[in-house]
């Protein structure tokens, strides 16, 4: 199961309430304000890293690109929206808003 | 693989239509098939040909309508939605039509993945 | 045979009622859905459970009330109705404050029944 | 006392309007008067005349056009906004009006209060 | 200056957010979804509790009766449409989403 | 006497840029209403400070950027540019990081400015 997530972290509690539901090794994508999540050295950085140590963890390059977010988490993995449709060819998917 | 979407934000205001947009560009490119865009709450506003946004930015009816002529992906608004928020067959762009849910229902049946762009 | 094209089908309901029209509008596809004999299950998280609570009277705001309809799903054969536990607690509610029965899970559960899904949509 | 209203949310996804609506109401009945109902963002989709509610359910274009008639409150959407969300003159209720950014700043300047009702 | 909020503490930061920028002694109101805030025994009823300490409290009733809300955290004060009308006559508007 | 019909005017930039239209809509307001000579001033706060970032290339999403409007700001008289200092703290960001010179506030200063407004807008 690929669960999304496009809400920044800050604003709504999409990113603390997904992460309750996950279950080990199942990937997680971060899209449009989401990516926020994976900017390194913020406030939700530990929970990220908690997260990086059971799932693999990705992010839409192009919303990135879009916010101007460069530092990013160390183990994110970084794909565009071919990256993102392979990640739908592998699995199901639960996207959170 | 065949691949539904449901559009649940109205273009514009939220970047739930132009993530939609991209996913389905990209699966058509990986040589899937995007059998249809079902368009739910807000998202049955995706299809007005009234739309008239500046010169310089993205016509996101005529986009969506564009896709369905091209690649023969259907663009459907719900029709209890699309009465809520004024969307009738006298503002719909070529290539988008007005359904009932049922029709989502065979989406989700008929499709290897449904996915979600909303907000 | 037949059981192929059966899906397992999951309706997340996440908005409290009445601010927004996502759970309103997500239970007119859920009683659209039951018609088509899938595997439909319904999970309420976070203000998704607020949708359940006993006692709502809308006449002052104008807005129809649907809180009656959740009692309604038995009858279109939608039985699989979760809460989460956590979303519960934290807003000071128990099964005795909701409108209907339903199944109180933890996070984990819930997310094992989603990870068996087809189709997961958000409301 | 002289009251603008400034509505940034679409009907019926969001309480917004209605809230909107029954300030109003309440405004006038303790004897002030609404100026202006401007509408921005998603906002201007509040009065399309296209609007079909189910029967039991209020019809939120219709009542802002009722809302002007009655006690000459001006419902007036923002015109760019309106563009991009294809808001035209060929779809506007009775009692509403499409103009600029400029008619919002007035209303704010010659009010005594402006009030935002959004999501 | 009178701050009003339509969001649950629950789903969005708007209620802490409000709070930090709140004067003493202006006057809260919460409406629409924001009622949640003042449901007694609650997540947030602590931080409520801090706010009364300082802010005169309202709650829309119309929204409180919708949601099936009854039960109430002391100190605060419900009021209808008109009262909401009332509470603008005396001052400006911060509205919160 | 002139000076009765100059209002204070604040905006509130709260939402994170490219994600909703929030903040795009906001700053054509914030420029028309620049022509009209009022008191405006302009507040960032929560992901609002992220429309400031410097380096955002939005060529990859189809959206035409804008963070490069806030720097006319000026150009158009309004100078008065503040940012929450606990906003920017959170996320990990510093003045360096923004496309313009902003005076960064605490709560209680901005809450103070708020006190003063005629007229308050969020977007």
């Amino acid at each position: 199961m690929l669960h999304t997530i496009n809400k920044s972290p800050f604003e709504k509690n999409t990113f603390e309430t997904c992460i309750r539901f996950l279950m080990p090794g199942d990937p997680l994508l971060f899209i449009e304000d989401g990516v926020y999540a994976v900017q390194s050295g913020n406030k939700f950085s530990p929970a990220l890293e908690g997260v990086l140590k059971t799932n693999p963890v990705f992010a839409l390059r192009p919303d990135l690109d879009a916010r101007g977010i460069t530092a990013i988490a160390d183990g994110v993995e970084c794909v565009d929206y071919e990256g993102f449709v392979a990640l739908v060819e592998e699995h199901q998917v639960n996207s959170w808003f | 693989m065949k691949i539904g979407i449901l559009l649940k934000e109205g273009p514009y205001n939220h970047q739930a239509s132009d993530t939609a947009f991209k996913f389905a560009e990209a699966a058509i490119k990986k040589g899937h098939t995007v059998d249809a865009v079902f368009l739910y709450n807000d998202g049955v506003t995706n299809v007005t040909k009234l739309m008239d946004p500046p010169q310089d930015d993205r016509n996101i009816a005529g986009r969506w309508s564009e896709l369905s002529k091209k690649h023969g992906v259907e663009i459907l608004a719900c029709i209890a939605a699309s009465k809520r928020r004024g969307i009738s067959d006298d503002v719909l762009i070529e290539g988008s039509a007005i359904t009932g849910l049922g029709t989502l229902t065979d989406i989700a049946i008929r499709n290897d993945r449904l996915i979600t762009f909303g907000d | 045979m037949e059981n192929e094209n059966i899906k397992k089908i999951m309706h997340v309901l996440r908005h409290a009622p009445h601010g927004t029209i996502y759970t309103y509008e997500g239970l007119e596809m859920i009683l659209i859905m039951a018609a088509y004999e899938q595997d439909l299950s319904v999970v309420f998280i976070g203000d998704g459970v607020y949708a359940l609570k006993k006692g709502q009277d809308t006449s002052g705001i104008g807005i129809k009330g649907f809180s009656k309809t959740f009692m309604a799903l038995d009858g279109y054969d939608v039985e699989k109705l979760y809460v989460d536990r956590v979303s519960l607690e934290e807003r000071g509610l128990t099964e005795e404050d909701l409108v209907v029965t339903v199944e109180v899970l933890d996070a984990e559960e819930t997310g094992r029944l989603m990870k068996e899904q087809d189709v997961i949509i958000h409301h």
